[in-house]
């Protein structure tokens, strides 16, 4: 009790630190000068009509790989850290709901997912979010088939390689283009359109794959150790 | 003053005159001793006697070296002592081997016939020995320390550490003898003066009356007549010492062997009437009066020195 | 040349891949694996040569646009060494993990090359929130690969970590986030440009969060608990790679974003850092846990750097200047290496607590490797750490940061408390187990090893400043040269030393001048004298020839220093090597630490002076300069006092001499006491010698320093006389001598000092002559306790008549040389009229007898014991020294003119005044007058009549049996009952009560004691429960800042 | 945009509240992602500019004055990843911490101290 009240009161004295950010900030009134350039040069630079996109990935690309990678050693870690399956457990089987809501749900899920990340130039959304809404759709297939059992073996294909040639376009923007992880390796192509912005969709389509094949592995593993 | 051959006769001689002085006070001082005891008491040339008798004895033992050569350093220390005493003042012959050194080197030298002598009881390999030994060490560094004092204090006074110069000083009547001049010092050496004589109240390190304990339980025959030899020296060496720097010294032989008297004398009348201390009372009476008062007369004596 | 991008791409690359190489197999992968680690390390390496031959620091953009547009990284000249560090520690780690790899999943390797490749993107890259994300990359990475172990407490320790991390980059987030809303860019060096933190307090809140939380990844004290569980907890590969690499990079961090602090957030960190340093050390004293007081060792480390870092740039230096180079890059590449070095020991050692990582006695090498280690955090010389810590006083001293200079002294002697109990116990405890190492375990550490040595050389040609410590270079070298040659045996190895050292000698003195030829004589040709004992030693005599030559080495190395670098390194060598010899004792473990805290404290104390000396000196190092202090002189010269004081062993800081002498080697006892101990002597007399020209004003520091050398003669000599070990009383009555040296040196004239010196000279011999035939004794008899002892003249007499002579020598009873003090004693009192401290001095003199008689009657005379019936004249290499420290005394004795009369007109230079005049062989003084070589003739000449009387007397007389004694009718005959040697001077003591206690001891036990218990106490506050310590972290941010703002 | 950072600090007070008052772990990791939440929070805040859309430049937007900074939509994107990862690798701790000793309690784990 006497912990807990003086957690409080710590918390109270954070509080007041942090009274500054509150009192004293003043919300952006303009874009600031490194967004003024995105906004102005962006489309016609980078070719993505979403500037979000276009900054994950070509401005800022080294953080999304990093991200990846980050996303990368956390599954590694989790599949280092659970060590071994315990064993086959069995799990009550699924209702009769579930089961057809997931015959009918997956491919439709599954084919969203893969829209959001090809379009992730053009529109809300990207390589992440298709990644987790495949993802997504996977749970719900191993949520109704509990016997099932998905390829790690399969995954691991999918994760390695598609990681693999996310750095491997990387690199070639080093020695075709401006820089690494340029994505002018491929033409622009017309503003607005889904083939444009040279590599964003290649790059979110392998992030796509890449994030759902790590998200089912760290489901998966998280599942089979329970 | 340097060496001079000649200088070994005149050491010969005064070695010779002191020699008996010491034997005959001894014998007096034991008189005295038993007459204020109410006994008869020996004959005054007792010591003669028992000294042929020893050199004479055939008896030979010896525990080893260091055993056989303890005596031979005992008397080495107290010719040597009396020798490095300049004796007579103004006699460049009777100076003996003063020459060589001064009150530090007496001072010193005092250590190494008891050292050496320390050395051959304790190779005698009996117990009482080496706690005569331990005793006799133990008071005679706690005595010394008023000694020292003293020594010092009159080196402060005269500005001088020869003893030959300490005399010049104290020349020209007794208002001049450090006694009256610096009063607190003198009775500060005659304190370190009873110590240094081993005589009541601190003489359990020899204890005669008791078991037979101390450095010369295993001596005997010519061992023991070796120190008695020194015995009849080095105490009159000593008391030289003191009568040379506090009493003014002495331009001739009869003033001298009359003022070795009175001062020896001092120790005597001290020694019949004050009981013994146990060996660790005295160390703590030397710590615990001699040496504070021999810290005043040090300041006193910086005083008087200006 | 290679992009730097590379690193990147091949980490991520094959990281990627790794788990598919691995399906073709374990050997595939693990190849692949190695190959990309080594070539992380290549093009980092060949970076940093290019840069160092002085290209231009390389810009790496991506995605092809400039910063700040998009996320650029940076490889110049520090970034290719921080890489490099970073990425050869990978290499090694890997290698070094190389067993766990191959039985494990594949996902550690992958995991492992992950946190190399964060650790290379924390360092290059020039974006905040870049950072970020190559922050949790290394913090995720971390994490899992904690895993390696899967036991409970790697488990628990990893939970802790993750949520700390978790916390720490939350903060981080928020700042970033903020701080591009004031700057409008991400990019950290244009981010410092624009930003103005005192231009709001939003503003300055987001620098400090921004800081903090980098802090608190750097784990300050006390919010450190995770780090420290971690530390403990994880495998040793893995976490030599977290308290080096993952400390290096973030230390990196922090000089990244550091552009963005004003002086007051620097001067936050800096009191951060040092709270941290000062107490992970005080709390490291209680620690038996050898990982975790590695944890608290490197939380320390960090701490200081941070400081030392801080409060430089807050000085103004330049960030990337010269100095913080020197001093950060110093401390911090001694930490990296060092620190990494000692966890993967603790892998091979495989042992929690600390005494048994004795088994690293099994294999010489790794011992040494430890040793290294140890030695080098500590800060001692030729490691890196030593030339760093000194530049940092030297600079902060400039600065006049002397309250930080205090506290970082007193933090490095905490540290320096357990490292050095550690090490001793490693040295000496019981041997139990077998070592198992592997060759993967032992490559990297032998790499570090070698590392660190060059290192610390290459540092110390950076350091001097155009003063050059190339003097010491060579004997260096053959120190190095000695330990390759330390599998031959000691006859070749010890005929080896007192050749060179002979040449040495010959060399070295003639360079002298003044008082110094003195001490360079019983330095260097006392030095080769000692070594002769060492041939009776057989075998090996593994580590001691290195060690022994370090020590002189250091000791000529006082002689000929001109500056004070050169001098605190010579001290500092000597002070090692010689800890080393001491503690080759058999028990000697403890003493031998004692030793070394009063040593390295009084170094410490000593630095402390001299960085003082730099700054009113105008940043001049010169030891001539002592002599003509413009301020402040009182105090530097109390403090070069104290240390010198420590060295000899003055009354307060006595407490280490008499264990250390006494449990010492045979040959080694003499060593340290007739010749080490002059180091201090050497020092006083150089500090003297300035004070004699200098102004002192009110301070009156030789009347001080006269009384305590007038208590330490007396209290030395009559702790003496109450030992019952013979070596022990010869220790104490070291203490005593050099009671009379500090004595006389004090009285500040002509007479004292040569008073001093004469008493040196002559306490070079006779101790020498003492400890050595002591020393024989004790190696026939195989106990030290002199009542144990007795009647062993008949057995031993050549080491009788040493020891005859020594003591007739040491207790200054003419006609031997010892009596030449005494009297110069006399002299030099009543000239300075120093009465009362003369009186005591001289009175401490007396109780010398005592303990005299008692070594040589208790040891010598007496009953002989029956086990000793069998016991043979000590070897001949012990008597052949003796033989000759004989000669010397007898010479000295009686022929003192022919050497105090050159020692007087040495010191005219110093004090005009010529106090002692020779005529001849006549000594004169205003006093008095003394001739050793009449007193000599006179007394050999009465000796030799005396004794031909008797001889002519007594001519047959027998021997008789040990037993034929006048013993009250009883016959004895059990000698143990007989010989009296036990407590001899009972009555003494009984008699002085109170002033025989060991008041001083106690005094340093107690304060030992308020150190551990305010440690164990203090401590406590890591619980173990991770919600504590996320308290702990939020406690610490807030009240941080509030005190930052506060203050 | 004041009120959204409010909120979102309160997000993040409330989580570390659940971090230091929670004692099982599986509560205090969702704490974590309180606070991991009201960063997120801020972020975006940071990023608004009042009155404007979305930074997509379609038909809809004319000029740049029209729409809010990428950027923070950009670095939010990457955060809640990165948080993703570390929660997950939390609960994985947590699914171990149980599996070895049965325990969720945080204060159970105290092997390691001083």
């Amino acid at each position: 009790m006497v912990k807990k009240l003086f957690s409080l009161i710590i918390l109270a004295l954070l509080v007041i630190m942090l009274l500054p950010l509150m009192t004293d900030f003043a919300p952006f009134a303009e874009l600031s000068r490194v967004a003024e350039k995105y906004v102005q040069k962006g489309p016609a630079e980078v070719g993505g009509q979403n500037l979000v996109t276009s900054v994950i990935v070509t401005y800022r690309g080294l953080d999304t790989l990093g991200e990846i990678a980050v996303l990368f050693i956390a599954t590694a870690g989790i599949g280092f850290l659970l060590g071994k399956s315990s064993g086959k457990h069995k799990r009550s089987e699924a209702s009769q709901l579930v089961n057809t809501g997931t015959a009918f749900l997956l491919p439709i899920i599954l084919l969203f997912g893969v829209f959001i990340f090809l379009h992730g130039h053009l529109t809300p959304g990207g390589g992440f979010q298709g990644g987790v809404v495949i993802a997504s759709g996977i749970l719900l297939f191993v949520l109704a088939n509990a016997d099932s059992q998905i390829s790690s073996n399969l995954l691991h294909w999918i994760e390695d390689l598609s990681g693999a040639f996310y750095v491997i376009i990387g690199l070639l923007g080093l020695i075709l283009a401006g820089g690494f992880l340029d994505n002018s390796i491929l033409p622009l192509g017309q503003f607005g359109k889904l083939i444009s912005a040279g590599a964003i969709p290649l790059i979110y389509t392998l992030i796509g794959l890449k994030v759902g094949a790590e998200l089912v592995g760290i489901l998966n593993n998280m599942q089979r150790s329970q | 003053m340097g060496f001079e051959p000649i200088k070994i006769l005149y050491a010969l001689g005064t070695i010779f005159i002191i020699f008996n002085v010491g034997m005959l006070i001894q014998g007096i001082v034991r008189k005295i001793g038993a007459r204020v005891g109410k006994r008869y008491g020996i004959r005054f040339y007792q010591p003669y006697i028992d000294l042929i008798k020893n050199y004479v004895m055939r008896s030979n033992v010896t525990h080893g070296v260091m055993f056989y050569l303890g005596p031979v350093f005992r008397l080495t220390g107290g010719l040597g002592v009396f020798l490095f005493i300049p004796i007579i003042y103004g006699s460049q012959y009777f100076s003996n081997f003063a020459f060589a050194g001064d009150v530090v080197l007496v001072l010193y030298f005092i250590f190494f016939g008891s050292l050496g002598m320390a050395l051959g009881a304790g190779e005698g390999g009996h117990p009482y020995s080496a706690i005569g030994v331990s005793r006799g060490l133990a008071q005679v560094t706690a005595a010394e320390i008023a000694l020292v004092i003293a020594v010092i204090g009159v080196g402060i006074q005269y500005d001088t550490l020869s003893i030959t110069e300490m005399v010049a000083a104290q020349q020209g009547g007794i208002a001049n003898w450090t006694m009256v001049t610096n009063p607190l010092l003198t009775i500060l050496a005659m304190l370190a003066f009873l110590g240094a004589m081993g005589r009541s109240p601190f003489d359990v390190v020899l204890a005669p009356q008791e078991i037979p304990i101390g450095p010369p339980t295993e001596y005997h025959s010519t061992f023991l007549g070796i120190m008695q030899t020194n015995r009849s020296i080095f105490p009159m060496a000593k008391t030289i010492l003191f009568v040379n720097l506090f009493f003014g010294g002495a331009t001739n032989w009869i003033v001298l062997i009359l003022k070795i008297f009175i001062v020896y004398m001092w120790s005597v009348v001290v020694g019949v009437v004050f009981p013994r201390f146990r060996v660790d009372h005295s160390i703590r009476w030397w710590y615990k009066y001699a040496l504070p008062l021999g810290i005043i007369a040090i300041i006193v004596t910086t005083l008087i020195a200006g | 040349m290679v992009s730097p991008i590379y690193i990147f791409i091949i980490a991520l690359g094959i990281g990627f891949l790794l788990s598919l190489f691995d399906k073709a197999g374990r050997a595939v992968a693990m190849t692949i694996f190695y190959g990309a680690l080594l070539a992380m390390a290549f093009i980092s390496g060949q970076w940093l040569l290019h840069l160092l031959q002085g290209a231009e620091a390389e810009i790496i953009t991506t995605a092809g646009f400039q910063p700040p547009f998009s996320i650029n990284l940076k490889m110049g000249l520090l970034e290719a060494f921080f890489t490099f560090l970073i990425n050869t520690l990978g290499f090694l780690a890997g290698i070094y993990l190389l067993p766990k790899f191959k039985s494990q999943k594949i996902y550690g390797m992958i995991l492992f090359l992950m946190l190399i490749m964060g650790l290379n993107g924390l360092v290059m890259t020039g974006d905040m929130f870049n950072l970020f994300v190559f922050l949790e990359i290394t913090s995720i990475a971390t994490v899992s690969i904690i895993a390696i172990e899967k036991n409970l407490k790697s488990i628990s320790a990893g939970f802790k970590y993750v949520i700390a991390g978790g916390i720490a980059s939350a903060f981080y987030l928020i700042a970033t986030i903020f701080l591009y809303r004031f700057t409008g860019v991400l990019n950290i060096a244009m981010m410092a440009e624009t930003l103005n933190v005192a231009s709001s307090q939003a503003v300055f809140l987001s620098v400090f969060i921004l800081m903090i939380a980098v802090i608190v990844e750097l784990k300050p004290f006390p919010a450190n608990g995770w780090a420290l569980d971690a530390y403990e907890a994880v495998d040793s590969g893995v976490v030599a790679v977290i308290a080096s690499g993952t400390s290096a990079a973030m230390l990196f961090v922090f000089y990244k974003i550091s552009p963005l602090l004003n002086n007051t957030l620097l001067l936050t960190a800096a009191g951060i850092g040092l709270a941290t340093f000062t107490f992970s050390n005080l709390l490291a004293l209680k620690q038996k846990n050898a990982k975790r007081l590695l944890g608290y060792s490197s939380i320390g480390q960090i701490g200081l750097i941070i400081t030392a870092y801080a409060l430089l740039v807050r000085a103004g230096y330049a960030r990337n200047s010269e100095i913080v180079m020197l001093t950060t890059g110093g401390l911090f590449i001694n930490h990296f290496l060092a620190k990494a070095g000692l966890f993967w020991l603790s892998g091979v050692v495989e042992k929690e607590k600390l005494e048994e990582w004795s088994t690293l006695r099994n294999n010489p090498i790794l011992l040494f490797a430890f040793a290294v280690f140890v030695i080098a955090l500590v800060g001692l010389p030729p490691f890196p750490g030593f030339f760093a810590k000194w530049q940092l006083v030297m600079t902060f001293a400039n600065q006049g940061l002397f309250f930080w200079i205090g506290l970082i002294l007193l933090g490095s002697f905490l540290e320096a408390i357990y490292l050095f109990r550690w090490l001793g116990k490693v040295l000496k405890s019981d041997l139990k187990a077998e070592l198992k190492a592997k060759i993967s375990q032992i490559f990297p550490i032998l790499i570090y090893l070698l590392a660190i040595l060059i290192g610390g050389g290459y540092l110390s040609r950076l350091i001097n400043q155009g003063t050059s410590l190339s003097i010491l270079y060579l004997p260096v070298l053959f120190i190095v040269f000695l330990f390759f040659i330390d599998f031959l045996p000691v006859a070749i190895k010890n005929t080896l030393v007192i050749l060179v050292g002979s040449y040495y000698t010959y060399l070295i003195i003639p360079q002298l001048s003044g008082y110094r030829v003195m001490l360079g004589v019983i330095f260097l040709a006392g030095g080769v004298l000692l070594f002769i004992p060492g041939y009776f030693k057989r075998g090996k005599r593994t580590g001691f020839y290195p060690l022994a030559v370090m020590m002189y080495v250091g000791l000529a190395g006082l002689l000929i220093s001109e500056n004070t670098l050169q001098f605190f390194t010579s001290w500092e060598l000597m002070t090692l090597g010689s800890y080393f010899l001491i503690i080759r004792g058999k028990k000697s473990e403890p003493h031998a630490l004692s030793y070394m805290l009063f040593s390295i404290g009084g170094a410490f104390v000593m630095l402390f002076g001299f960085g003082i000396l730099y700054y009113v000196n105008g940043n001049s190092m010169a030891l001539s300069s002592l002599g003509n202090i413009e301020s402040m002189a009182g105090i530097i010269y109390a403090l070069l006092g104290i240390a010198f004081l420590t060295k000899m062993a003055s009354i307060g800081l006595h407490i280490w001499l008499p264990g250390a002498y006494g449990e010492a080697e045979a040959d080694v006892s003499p060593m340290l006491s007739a010749i080490l101990s002059k180091a201090g002597m050497f020092g006083l007399l150089m500090l003297m010698a300035a004070i004699q020209t200098a102004n002192l004003g009110s301070i009156n520091l030789p009347y001080v320093l006269g009384w305590l050398g007038a208590i330490t003669v007396f209290i030395g000599n009559l702790l003496a006389i109450y030992q019952e070990d013979a070596k022990r009383l010869l220790a104490y009555s070291s203490v005593g001598n050099l009671g009379y040296i500090l004595f006389g040196l004090a009285l500040m004239s002509h007479m004292g000092w040569l008073t001093s010196i004469t008493y040196a000279l002559n306490h070079f011999l006779f101790k020498a002559l003492l400890f050595l035939a002591i020393g024989g004794v004790v190696y026939r008899v195989k106990t030290k306790n002199m009542y144990e002892m007795g009647g062993l003249i008949k057995k031993m007499p050549l080491s009788f008549v040493s020891v005859l002579i020594g003591i007739i020598a040491l207790s200054g009873v003419p006609p031997l040389s010892g009596f030449a003090g005494k009297w110069l004693t006399y002299n030099a009192v009543l000239e300075k009229g120093w009465y009362l401290q003369g009186v005591i001095v001289i009175i401490g003199g007396l109780i010398a007898f005592l303990y005299c008689f008692r070594l040589i009657y208790a040891v010598f005379l007496g009953q002989l014991k029956d086990k000793h019936r069998q016991v043979k004249e000590a070897p001949v290499w012990f008597l052949i020294p003796q033989v000759i420290l004989i000669g010397a005394i007898m010479l000295f004795s009686t022929y003192p003119a022919f050497i105090l009369g050159p020692v007087g007109k040495m010191l005219n230079d110093i004090l005009p005044e010529n106090a002692l005049i020779w005529e001849n062989l006549d000594a004169y003084s205003i006093y008095g007058h003394w001739n050793g070589f009449l007193i000599m003739m006179i007394t050999g000449g009465i000796f030799v009549i005396v004794f031909l009387w008797l001889y002519f007397l007594n001519r047959k007389a027998q021997k008789v049996k040990q037993f034929n004694i006048v013993y009250a009718a009883e016959r004895p005959s059990r000698p143990e009952l007989t010989h009296v040697g036990y407590n001899f001077f009972a009555h003494y003591k009984k008699a002085l009560g109170s002033l025989s206690q060991p008041y001083v001891t106690k005094f340093w036990n107690t304060m030992a004691d308020i150190f551990h218990s305010s440690a164990g106490f203090i401590r406590r506050i890591y619980t173990g429960d991770g919600q504590t310590y996320i308290l702990h972290i939020i406690i610490f941010i807030v009240v941080v800042y509030f005190l930052t703002i506060g203050g | 945009m004041l009120l959204t950072i409010i909120l979102g600090i309160i997000l993040i007070v409330l989580g570390l509240w659940g971090m230091l008052s929670q004692k099982n772990i599986i509560k205090i990791i969702i704490g974590f992602s309180i606070m991991d939440t009201g960063i997120h929070l801020l972020i975006l805040s940071i990023g608004y500019i009042k009155d404007r859309t979305a930074p997509i430049m379609n038909q809809a937007v004319q000029s740049a004055g029209q729409v809010i900074d990428p950027v923070p939509s950009a670095l939010v994107l990457t955060a809640i990843v990165i948080g993703l990862a570390i929660t997950a690798l939390m609960l994985t701790y947590a699914v171990k911490l149980y599996e070895i000793k049965g325990s969720l309690e945080i204060s159970d784990f105290k092997e390691l101290k001083w």
